[in-house]
């Protein structure tokens, strides 16, 4: 609290608040209207998600690693299959390689749909949210339809992916994606159209190409800032390797030209659905492999829908690994937020918050659980009064 | 004003939300909802409870004699015991409407008959 | 080995760069490679990394204890490649100088390397907790192999000087 | 004996005018038949709103949901009042009292049965607008008694806000008058329903001007600033609860009947229309409704503007169009006297 002046106060967003859809501290302080510095706290949805992977095998962390965002689920556990596979050195079938592709742009579609909704809502447009979530809707039933759950699809196994598709699957999902291409296209022509929003997104939250270096921003924030980096066509894993697409890059730095950017993202989305759709090759969809994992250490990267997911393993021979890291997009994203945010208003907060596509729990990825007793230790609400009471007195 | 044309389209539009608790909508097939064990099926090899990552299965007494338990409230529906299950005797129905008010109800039992 | 050209070439530099610093280094596989460095060099390698060959994206720091020593990986991303360095530091004082001053974006990594496993990062401007919350009992580190999940609830009891269930 | 019967007579019938306005004060068209309509109307607007985001809105309660705003009125008065220790208590337990007397009182003054309304004086227009400026006075009081970081933030949004809307909404009521002559809300109605006239017809600009004052004045969106849920939580209201919740809640519903009554009476020609068979009522109805529809249809259609973006577009835009109108509206009297 030192070095304020006297006209400056601190406004606390969070752990609750309308804005945040899960919980994280920012303190943000103000002069008036204007934001003159943020600090960040997080770990209120800290789950020992690192600590829990050492605790389980390969196959129960196939589960865990999903559950670090229900969002991101599929490239999460993209990623780790990825680790887990290039470890035993196996060659998965072309066919696993393409449905894991199709999940994970079908995944990318409906992450951006609901941004697009979440967007809307942070500036008070709850009609853009109810509509973007509608059409969101049409994702959630294909990918409950190809892998049996709406989001956390359990759609992988070490080895290649676990449910094939069936023609009937590929038409409905064909039809899906004609479906939101034309609504894609009428939000990317309206969006642009509505002032009133445009108006609270344009020049705001600006994040100069040279400082999203810097800060080691990721995905669709980096991307926004005119930098064209995407993990998929750098470092090409599943089938991306054969799937063209356009890398989009905006100039605008602002909010603006992160709705767009994640607007036609979806539309190259459809592209490569509909291509991965068309070449998609016959065969087997998955390897037997041995429940064991050869020691060694593996990295490695996934773009999920909001940036670069990257993900560390190290195994020591046995069947529960040594060492799992996991940095979700989100983190790598707060200390741009704090150079987005620093000058602005205080009513532009929720909008430059929500731009980065902030997911608390990815952030936090970490109950601390006793794997043995399968019981996890939590607090009772008498013990958190206590907890909260001495804490309060100190 | 950009979306007024859409917006009084939706006028003459059927709601797309559902009423829910009246109003249900058709489970897809192949989702993944209740988890059924086929008790007379099971020999008891714990492989399921190895592979639940959600420590959702239970083995009552040991070998081919156990009984199930299955607690929906740790369960993630990931149908990873599916999979495992040397003899197919677990399945997964569609049915998703499983909440229930009372903690007691949300476990399940699957046992054998006492003939066998 | 002629399509690893740039990763060969990337190693090649680097150890004319370091010479006896440089401990370890091999290409994985295409796109990735993996590197030790003495903790004294660090910075100065990643400097030369960034600054030489464009690995100016730090993806994150990873720490994995080994035991005696706790490795600290940098990934750092330029391109399509991948370098992971390594700094092995001893678990009794874990010491490593910061790369805050050339990679901005690396504060929060170096604060949760500290948090979950003791690291001190000297020069950092803010070393204090961030995931952990204000009250967390001093010299616990989770994520180092030691701490069990009940010894951590144990040491939190000790600090509340209460028992929790 | 004459004398006395002549008193008893006078008595009678001073005591049964006397009933009869007390009656029509407190029940029609007084407070509750106020309150139900705008119950009414909280209902049509969260239906309407809901119907253009495609979904269903309030359904359960009552045939169509008509009933849940009444259910959602007695679930916040049965609810526990919380009043956190920090805060002003007087102003606090005065704050949702006054906002609500504020909104029926205006609404005494607009006519709604005939064209005459229950309390009207010459000047009446004006005490209205100073009713409302207090409205916004008394969002500012509740955000700044509550203590609350959220709260003050908000009533000083409340009050920013009311700056920027308040100078071009009064500056437009002035049509009206100018052409009426007058500035008593009844007599106004009266005027446009001798001369078969409605004010809009010469003040198209200034309906518009009040329209957006008035969504302004709502807290509604795209001005729901001093109440914008995700940046300040609830605003000036964050630490109501309860009772005092209610209260609140109730004279924001009031003010929307208050906002399309008195457009209603200003621009739309009242409870009067051209079929002189329909009551005055029916015609206040049909009227106000068609504008709590373009209300919640404005509601839909926008983003939240920014504080600073609204302050600076009133006094850029709407202050210079009122007065545009009214000099136009001078211009076409002076021409029509020729």
């Amino acid at each position: 609290m030192k070095n304020l002046s006297e006209n400056t106060f601190s406004v606390p967003f969070g752990p609750q608040h309308p804005a945040l859809k899960e919980p994280e501290n920012f303190m943000f302080t103000v002069d008036g209207e204007r934001v003159v510095d943020v600090k960040i706290r997080l770990g209120y949805v800290h789950r020992g998600g690192e600590k829990a992977f050492e605790a389980r095998t390969y196959t129960q962390g196939l589960y865990l690693v999903e559950r670090i965002c229900g969002i991101c689920a599929m490239a999460h556990q993209l990623c780790y299959v990825n680790n887990v596979e290039a470890l035993i050195d196996v060659e998965i079938p072309r066919r696993a390689d393409y449905i894991r592709t199709i999940i994970a742009e079908l995944e990318r579609i409906h992450s951006h749909l609901l941004w697009v909704g979440v967007a809307g809502h942070e500036v008070g447009w709850d009609t853009l949210f109810m509509y973007a979530w509608r059409d969101r809707e049409v994702v959630l039933d294909l990918m409950e339809l190809t892998t049996g759950n709406r989001v956390l699809h359990a759609s992988n196994t070490i080895g290649g992916v676990r449910r094939d598709l069936t023609s009937e699957m590929i038409s409905r999902i064909r039809k899906g994606m004609k479906l939101l291409k034309e609504r894609t296209n009428y939000y990317k022509a309206m969006i642009p159209k509505e002032r009133t929003l445009m108006k609270r997104a344009v020049g705001v939250g600006v994040l100069k190409p040279q400082d999203a270096v810097a800060l080691c921003a990721v995905g669709p924030t980096l991307r926004a800032s005119g930098i064209k980096r995407d993990v998929r066509r750098d470092d090409p894993y599943s089938a991306y390797d054969e799937t063209p697409f356009d890398v989009i890059t905006y100039d605008g730095c602002d909010v603006a030209s992160r709705v767009l950017v994640r607007v036609d993202e979806i539309l190259e989305s459809i592209k490569i659905l509909n291509y991965a759709l068309e070449h998609l090759p016959s065969g087997p969809i998955a390897v037997r492999l041995p429940r064991g994992v050869p020691a060694g250490e593996n990295v490695s990267m996934v773009e999920a829908p909001r940036g670069e997911d990257i993900h560390y393993l190290k195994s020591n021979g046995t069947d529960k690994p040594e060492r799992y890291k996991v940095r979700a997009p989100t983190l790598a994203n707060w200390p741009a937020v704090g150079a987005m945010i620093k000058g602005g208003y205080i009513a532009d907060i929720p909008i430059v918050l929500a731009a980065i596509d902030p997911c608390m729990s990815c952030t936090d990825r970490m109950t601390f659980t006793e794997v043995n007793s399968a019981k996890s230790w939590q607090w009772s609400r008498d013990e958190l009064r206590r907890y909260s009471l001495k804490w309060r007195g100190k | 004003m950009a979306m007024q044309n859409e917006l009084v389209k939706s006028l003459a539009k059927k709601p797309a939300t559902l009423l829910y608790p009246f109003e249900k909508y058709d489970s897809i097939p192949g989702s993944r909802g209740k988890v059924v064990i086929d008790i007379t099926k099971c020999i008891g090899c714990g492989l399921c409870i190895r592979d639940c990552p959600a420590f959702a299965l239970e083995m009552v007494g040991k070998g081919p004699t156990c009984d199930m338990k299955w607690y929906i409230t740790r369960c993630v529906f990931c149908g990873q015991c599916v999979e495992t299950c040397p003899r197919s005797a677990i399945i997964q129905e569609t049915t998703y409407d499983l909440a229930g008010a009372e903690k007691a109800a949300l476990v399940i039992e699957y046992k054998r008959p006492k003939s066998s | 080995m002629s399509e690893n050209k740039k990763e060969q070439e990337i190693v090649e530099a680097l150890k004319a760069k370091l010479g006896q610093s440089l401990l370890t280094a091999r290409i994985q596989k295409p796109r990735r490679i993996f590197a030790t460095v003495s903790p004294s060099a660090l910075t100065d390698s990643v400097k030369f990394l960034m600054e030489s060959h464009g690995l100016r994206h730090l993806a994150t720091i990873t720490a994995v204890d080994l035991g005696k020593d706790i490795a600290v990986y940098y990934h750092l991303i330029g391109g399509e490649i991948t370098m992971n360095l390594r700094a092995d530091t001893p678990k009794t004082e874990p010491k490593l100088p910061t790369i805050v001053p050339m990679i901005p974006g690396a504060e929060l990594y170096e604060r949760e390397v500290y948090e979950m496993f003791g690291v001190i990062f000297e020069g950092h401007p803010d070393l204090t907790h961030l995931i952990l919350p204000d009250g967390w009992p001093e010299n616990v580190y989770p994520m180092r192999k030691e701490w069990k999940t009940d010894a951590i609830k144990n040491e939190i009891a000790k600090a509340l000087g209460e028992k929790l269930e | 004996m004459v004398a006395r019967r002549a008193e008893e007579v006078f008595l009678e019938m001073a005591w049964e005018v006397g009933l009869l306005a007390l009656l029509s004060a407190l029940i029609y068209p007084g407070i509750i038949f106020l309150v139900v309509i705008a119950l009414f109307y909280q209902w049509v607007d969260r239906r309407f709103y809901a119907k253009l985001q495609n979904r269903y809105g309030p359904i359960y309660t009552g045939p169509r949901g008509i009933l849940q705003p009444v259910a959602d009125l007695i679930k916040l008065l049965a609810k526990e009042d919380i009043e956190p220790s920090a805060v002003d208590k007087q102003i606090f337990r005065a704050v949702p009292v006054l906002i609500l007397t504020m909104p029926l009182t205006a609404l005494f003054m607009i006519p709604i049965t005939g064209t005459w309304a229950l309390a009207s004086f010459e000047g009446d227009l004006i005490f209205i607008i100073f009713l409302m400026t207090l409205i916004a006075i008394l969002a500012f009081l509740g955000g700044w008694s509550s203590t609350n970081i959220f709260s003050t933030l908000g009533g000083m949004r409340a009050a920013l806000q009311a700056l920027g809307y308040e100078v071009p909404m009064a500056v437009s009521f002035m049509g009206p008058a100018i052409l009426a002559g007058s500035l008593s809300v009844s007599k106004i109605v009266q005027w446009q329903a001798s001369h078969g006239l409605w004010a809009i017809l010469l003040n198209p600009l200034g309906f518009g001007i009040v329209i957006v004052a008035f969504l302004a004045e709502l807290e509604r969106i795209p001005f729901d600033i001093p109440e914008a849920e995700t940046e300040i939580v609830a605003g000036w209201q964050t630490e109501f609860s309860g009772r005092k919740l209610a209260l609140i809640r109730l004279a924001l519903d009031l003010e929307l009947v208050l906002a399309s009554g008195l457009v209603t009476a200003l621009f739309l020609g009242g409870p009067t229309g051209p079929i002189p068979i329909i009551p005055g009522i029916a015609w206040f109805m049909i009227k106000t409704l068609v504008l709590v529809l373009i209300f919640s249809n404005l509601r839909a259609l926008f983003a939240r503007f920014r504080i600073d973006q609204m302050v600076s577009g009133s006094w850029k835009y709407l202050v210079p169009l009122s007065i545009l109108q009214i000099v136009m509206l001078e211009l076409l009297l002076g021409w029509l006297s020729f």
